[in-house]
């Protein structure tokens, strides 16, 4: 009887330690599984009375993959995964000028899905709450219309 | 053997009631280790119910209890399951098998009790998820058929198995048990050929060299005294005798088993018989075989007399009880039965209801009765669709109508008549106590105003004022109508007191057919003549 | 003699379990050149469909080694791995941690779901399929109440992309673009042309270890003593009912993780009806792969999702060529999914009774040569 | 004083047990419903209309399971096959040009054969699976839906008014009964005060079909049939040929499963093809069970009040939930009611059914 009660606190303990476990990962996976969109303007912005002006071109590699060629006035998304967000921008300032190579990396802030990210004012070394910004998404018209919801086949056929 | 220690099990001045009925009064049985004894009695002699309370059977407790103790090694014990019993080191083979048919014997030997290894999910998730441990299995069932000494494929699936060796796997389960001391074999031998009960007597020896008591219950008498050091006979609830083996022969148990102190008074019924000895043959069954699970019936010729009561006696599983019900159409049968000269095809209800036959089965609740409707539908409902009575035509006979008001009728004349006890004929049957629901069932076949009457078991599992009515009403029936009634019943008593004649039946086939007045030896002698 | 008919019987027995399977067979032989479908379009289809389809599949065979019949309450899983997906694209968890995370939500929901499945059906025995059949709906409209009614004005729901807009309520399609085929395609394979989705297979064949495995563990075993005869099981003291519970909790766990795998593949939620089909579709698909009632193997599940798939694409295409109506192959290959499961009811049944009536044919026999022999 | 508390409670008790408690759930939440219904601005005639039109339209569906329940093959989840069997005969009497209520009767005549058809080989089924029946009732009446919307497609149909204006063939997923029977039966001898309306005639019809039923388990064959679902054994040894009269039961909930959707199509005013038969079964099915059927008992009293409470709630929850919190539930409440009802009746321990 002893032997058995003792047995069962030993499984108590490894069921709470697998329990934690799980929830642990579950957290983990919340963290590392947050994913974020980054859209990229390039586009003039004023702020605090400075001026940054856009790029003629600006190629942006993320995970060594081209997500966009922007023209001045252009913007650019990626969704990515994660709060640590790099990318290698290819900028042409002027028209004709030679391409520069700028990496960039930085933190992402985890409650905002989406960021957009002035890249003129990013990198002429703005400070964050000037070049980053949050993307409010306005819904269209389309999706304002109210979905037909489709209950279940168990309901008459509508005789209205 | 007897080494003069406490014995391994005492049983002591057991007493047992199911609801006022005394079925076991003041037994006590010792059992040494190592020892086998013959546990002998008629159906109903109490047997099972002294292995039920030594097995800690939930119905014992359900039904409130037993009085007297049981020691096992000296020490009162107290079993509130069969699973304590099993713990104690009592092992019990069952009359039915307890076995998964698509498992292997190793793995119904094993069959919860498997060696297992631990592995990491166990550990989370509990012992349940622990893996089985095959090598370990297939050894330790390989231990228990070795100790049985009967070869039997340890690989085998059961359902692919001959009988017998689904008998050997259950005995191999109870012994691969190591805390076995006692080892309880109900019939084992009922459903072997000679040759493997051979090879089980011989195994029984085995195990008592190894220090196992075996208490082993059978009809087979040469086999008790084939392998038992001690014979155990048992009637009506009491140990009648209990002897060494050598002390004893076939002929001294079969006596005792049945015997009376005291000559029964003669056969109520027996007057009448002689002037019914000449009445013509109203039925005759010739070579009827029937296959009803457990009543088995081979081969079967008997003939009724008009008029007559005759009994057909036996013990449980013989066949006594397939016979009605073949006849009657409810069970496959073969075979032919000729009334007042025609043939009457089997496995026809309707053909036998036609013929004005009519039947009560022993199976109240499953053939016997509509339990959810009302008393009026149970005695009314044969008649009206066998012989359109109770119904009133429309349209020229287009419309059948339940006429209401005449199965009232007949329904109150049968309640008072058999004494139904009964808020009205409205009722459900279900509500009734079993004496009456049996009542019921009588009003059912007399409402069909048969010439032939079958009756099986008329008064199992209802208390004895009913009982006596029940016979009463049977015989009533038979007096003033002249109706042929056949009662099929385990009970002698009843027969010998209410028929004319009597016919054994045993092992499927009929023994004999004797005089009601005939002794209760002699009917004895027939009951176990061929028993299998 | 016993032996010949011994042998005659399970040659029967046979051809009756693989007479669905042959049936199908035969179906998609007429149906592939009539449909002229590429063969390499077929193959790419069948394969991604395995990936989709397999694991909730899967999900099917415990309760059936358990006795229970085709568990037709599966579809509680599929919801339960809904909810999960709905939660985690609100929260905006991509990618694999999103699924994974997902399935961790859903289970705990499942084993709640499971377990009033289980006791529902421990006081149904006897009639478990249309006990299931029926607590599928019966839970689905509590589906769609915590759904359609509590998400978004009880529990929180963000982001207007899957909320309605009357501001409570899920919309009838969730995107799952951002984690879309990230599972399938986390090791790419393309051989000649096929993508074969690695890591789905992968997963696949862990649960298929594990339910080899399992079957070998104690619980496995007790369940299949469970399946098999439950009073004997109950005689030898195993916990039936608890066992019963335990299997039905494991299918509809297995159901809510093969949800998000299916889901995933899919790449969005129909969040009204994605449920009510797949365990129909699923129990169609493995009494195809020559499971029945009673005994299902892994290779049925194959098997089945193949043939069953394989009719599944031709159908509609081969129905259009024949009679130049699109729609006569999309009701035809519903008509085949439920006349499947009919017909192996149907068998199963028959069988049941069979068996029986043999028993006693045997006996019959054996009496009447006894008979005659004397 | 005690005793009478004693006494009581008793009762309520008996009447928890006799009535059933999600029963009474659902009958007091239909009773609050029209408690509440003048409060929320819902017109009570009106919906009392709606409730007895719709009592009308559905009740001979419920009424179809009673044959089958009595002879003990369980709940008709194959209702589909009886429905497909009306709608050959409305398609084909409206195929073959008969108008009004003429077109009604012809449907009625065409429909019958078929049902006799299906009904018998459904029934013949049924007999080989004794103890599975309600799953594959269901799974039958699944197939043969599916069987038939290929059908509709096939059929050489030509009726312009059934098949589809483009393709010229194939019939429509709905079609219009106007000028066919639409409302022939409710509108003999209807009765209109203010907002409430009567459909007299179809409810006489109704009445008409459920007294045949009566009759007809008084009668010799119906109270065998009555037997069978009680106790199968019995009846055999009462020399019953079980196979038959179950047959006959199956047959009888086939036909009046034809003539249900006829008149439910009556009262509607279209046919609907294709899947729509699909969806049937199952609130025939709870509206009986509401009513205090059992799987192997059912009485004509108690389609009457299944039909009466389902299709209560079924018409005012969506008017009274709407009106009172702006949130129409209805659908879910209903869907949980009703396989909520059927759940209870199918975890309930029945003797007969073995």
């Amino acid at each position: 009887m002893n032997n058995k009660k003792k047995l069962s606190v030993r499984s108590l303990i490894v069921r709470i330690v697998a329990l934690a476990a799980v929830i642990a990962l579950a957290v983990i996976l919340a963290v590392i599984g947050r994913g974020h969109t980054v859209y990229f303007d390039n586009k003039k912005l004023d702020a605090d009375g400075t001026s940054y002006d856009p790029f003629y071109k600006v190629e942006v590699f993320v995970n060594d993959k081209s997500v966009a060629k922007l023209s001045e006035g252009d913007r650019g998304m990626v969704p990515v995964m994660g709060q640590d967000f790099k990318m290698v921008l290819h900028i042409t300032p002027k028209k004709g000028s030679k391409k520069v190579g700028s990496a960039v990396s930085m933190k992402l802030p985890y409650n905002i899905d989406g960021i957009v990210l002035n890249l003129p004012a990013l990198l002429s070394g703005a400070a964050e709450d000037v070049y980053m910004d949050e993307f409010i998404p306005t819904p269209t018209a389309e999706e304002e219309t109210e979905d037909v919801v489709i209950t279940d086949e168990f309901a008459l056929p509508s005789d209205e | 053997m007897n080494n003069g220690n406490a014995p391994l099990l005492e049983m002591r001045n057991i007493k047992k009631d199911f609801f006022g009925n005394q079925v076991l009064t003041d037994i006590n049985l010792t059992v040494h280790e190592g020892e086998v004894v013959g546990l002998v009695g008629e159906n109903g002699a109490g047997k099972s119910t002294l292995m039920r309370i030594l097995f800690g059977a939930d119905m014992i407790r359900e039904t409130g209890g037993y009085g007297g103790e049981v020691l096992l090694n000296g020490q009162k014990v107290q079993f509130n399951s069969p699973f304590d019993a099993i713990e104690a080191g009592i092992g019990m083979v069952h009359q039915e098998f307890s076995l998964i048919p698509g498992f292997s014997t190793t793995e119904n030997i094993l069959l919860n009790r498997e060696p297992v290894k631990k592995n990491l999910v166990s550990e989370v998730f509990g012992d349940r998820m622990n893996t089985l441990n095959r090598t370990m299995m297939d050894e330790r069932a390989a231990n228990a058929i070795e100790m049985m000494g009967v070869k039997v494929d340890r690989k085998m699936i059961i359902s692919d198995m001959p009988v017998g060796h689904k008998q050997f796997t259950e005995i191999a389960r109870e012994l691969s048990k190591e805390q076995l001391k006692l080892l309880i074999l109900d019939e084992p031998t009922a459903v072997l050929t000679e040759k493997e009960a051979d090879a089980l007597l011989e195994s029984i020896r085995g195990m008592a060299k190894r220090g196992i008591a075996i208490i082993f219950i059978t009809h087979r008498l040469q086999e008790i005294m084939a392998v038992c050091d001690k014979v155990v006979v048992m009637r009506d609830g009491y140990v009648v005798s209990e002897e060494a083996s050598s002390n004893t022969s076939t002929a001294i148990i079969t006596r005792q088993m049945v015997g009376r102190d005291v000559d029964q008074p003669a056969s109520a019924a027996s007057s009448d018989a002689e002037e019914k000895k000449d009445a013509p043959v109203i039925l005759s069954v010739k070579r009827l075989w029937v296959d009803m699970p457990g009543e088995t019936v081979r081969d079967v010729s008997l003939d009724v007399r008009e008029g007559e009561i005759l009994g057909i006696g036996g013990l449980a599983g013989q066949g006594k009880l397939g016979i009605p019900n073949g006849i009657m159409g409810l069970y496959p049968a073969g075979g032919t039965v000729v009334f007042e000269g025609k043939e009457i095809p089997l496995n026809s209800p309707r053909s036998c209801l036609d013929a004005s036959f009519a039947f009560v089965s022993e199976d109240r609740r499953g053939v016997g009765l509509l339990l959810d409707e009302s008393l009026e539908w149970n005695i009314a409902f044969p008649a009206m669709q066998i012989q359109n009575r109770f119904l009133k035509n429309y349209l020229g006979g287009l419309v059948k109508w339940r006429d209401e008001k005449a199965i009232k009728e007949v329904t109150d004349k049968y309640i008072s008549e058999l004494a139904i006890r009964c808020t009205s004929s409205k009722q459900k049957a279900k509500e009734l106590s079993g004496g009456n629901q049996q009542k019921v069932c009588l009003a059912k076949a007399f409402a069909l105003n048969p010439r032939m009457l079958f009756v099986s078991e008329p008064t199992r599992g209802i208390d004895v004022g009913a009982k006596a009515l029940v016979l009463e009403a049977l015989r009533r029936f038979n007096r003033e109508n002249g109706v042929t009634v056949v009662i099929v019943s385990s009970e002698l008593e009843e027969l010998r007191s209410s028929c004319d004649r009597i016919a054994i039946v045993s092992g499927g086939r009929v023994a004999g057919v004797l005089p009601a007045s005939s002794s209760v030896e002699e009917l004895g002698e027939l009951m176990l003549s061929q028993v299998i | 003699m016993n032996e010949k008919t011994m042998r005659k019987a399970k040659f029967g027995a046979f051809l009756s379990r693989a007479s669905v399977p042959m049936m199908f067979i035969i179906i998609c032989a007429l149906c592939i050149p009539i449909a002229g479908l590429s063969p390499n379009y077929l193959v790419n289809e069948i394969v991604t469909r395995m990936g989709r389809n397999s694991f909730l599949i899967l999900s099917l065979l415990i309760p059936i080694m358990a006795g229970m019949g085709l568990n037709f309450g599966m579809t509680l899983g599929a919801m339960a791995g809904e909810i999960g997906l709905i939660l985690v694209s609100d929260w905006q968890i991509v990618g694999i941690p999103g699924m994974v995370l997902a399935m961790i939500i859903s289970v705990p929901i499942s084993i709640l779901l499971g377990l009033f499945c289980g006791k529902i059906l421990n006081m149904a025995k006897g009639r478990e399929m249309i006990t299931s059949y029926i607590i599928s709906y019966f839970i689905n409209g509590v589906y769609q109440l915590v759904v359609l009614y509590l998400m978004g004005s009880v529990i929180p729901i963000k982001h207007g992309s899957i909320k309605l807009p009357r501001g409570y309520g899920i919309r009838n399609t969730v995107s799952l673009l951002n984690m879309r085929q990230h599972l399938d395609n986390l090791i790419p394979l393309n051989i000649k042309g096929v993508k074969v989705p690695v890591a789905t297979f992968i997963v696949i064949a862990v649960l298929c270890l594990v339910i080899v495995w399992f079957r070998r563990t104690k619980l496995g075993q007790d369940m299949r003593a469970v399946g098999q005869d439950m009073e004997v099981a109950r005689d030898a003291g195993i916990n039936v009912e608890r066992t019963r519970i335990i299997s039905i909790i494991i299918s509809t766990v297995l159901a809510g993780i093969g949800m998000v795998i299916y889901l995933q593949n899919m790449g969005n939620i129909a969040t009204y009806s994605a449920h009510s089909q797949i365990g129909m579709f699923c129990i169609a698909a493995l009494l195809v792969g020559g499971a029945s009632v009673d005994k299902a193997s892994i290779g049925n599940v194959f098997l089945g999702v193949i043939l069953f798939h394989l009719m599944f694409i031709v159908a509609p295409r081969a129905g259009a060529y024949i009679t130049g109506d699109s729609m006569i192959g999309e009701y035809f290959r519903v008509f085949v999914s439920y006349a499947v499961i009919t017909i192996a009811l149907v068998m199963y049944e028959t069988n049941k009774r069979r068996v029986k009536s043999m028993e006693g044919e045997r006996l019959r026999l054996d009496q009447e040569k006894e008979g005659k022999d004397e | 004083m005690n005793e009478t508390k004693n006494k009581e409670k008793s009762w309520l008790r008996n009447l928890v047990e006799s009535f059933g408690l999600p029963r009474l759930i659902i009958t007091a939440f239909l009773l609050i419903l029209l408690i509440l219904a003048p409060f929320v601005g819902a017109d009570l005639p009106t919906q009392i209309s709606n409730i007895i039109a719709r009592f009308s339209w559905n009740g001979i569906l419920v009424l179809a399971m009673v044959p089958m329940v009595h002879s003990g093959c369980g709940l008709n989840f194959g209702l589909p096959l009886g429905i497909i069997s009306g709608l050959l005969g409305a398609t084909l009497s409206i195929e073959f040009g008969f108008t009004g209520a003429m077109s009604f009767v012809m449907a009625i005549v065409i429909a019958t054969p078929f049902a006799l058809i299906f009904g018998t080989g459904y029934g013949w089924l049924l007999n080989k699976i004794k103890g599975g029946e309600m799953m594959i009732a269901t799974y039958v009446g699944f197939s043969s839906v599916s069987l038939m919307c290929m059908m509709w497609l096939i059929l050489p149909y030509k009726s312009p008014n059934m098949v589809w204006g483009l393709a010229g063939k194939g019939l429509r997923t709905t079609i219009s009964l106007e000028g066919y029977y639409s409302q022939v039966l409710a509108n003999i001898l209807r009765i209109k005060i203010g907002n409430l309306v009567i459909p007299t005639g179809t409810l006489l019809f109704f009445a008409l079909l459920a007294a045949a039923i009566w009759a007809f388990l008084h009668t010799k064959t119906g109270t065998a049939m009555t037997a069978v679902g009680s106790n199968p054994v019995f009846a055999r040894a009462a020399g019953i040929n079980v196979d038959r009269i179950r047959l006959l039961s199956v047959v009888m909930s086939t036909w009046l499963a034809a003539i249900g959707i006829l008149v439910y199509e009556q009262g509607f005013g279209f046919v609907q093809l294709y899947m729509a038969p699909f969806y049937m079964a199952l609130p025939a099915v709870s509206a009986i069970l509401i009513g205090g059927a059992s799987v192997n008992k059912a009485t004509i009293m108690n389609v009457i009040i299944g039909t009466i409470l389902f299709q209560g709630i079924v018409t005012m929850t969506p008017t009274v939930m709407n009106n009172m919190i702006h949130m129409d539930m209805s659908e879910v409440i209903r869907i949980i009611a009703s396989n909520g009802m059927i759940l209870y009746a199918l975890t309930r321990k029945t003797e007969g059914s073995k």
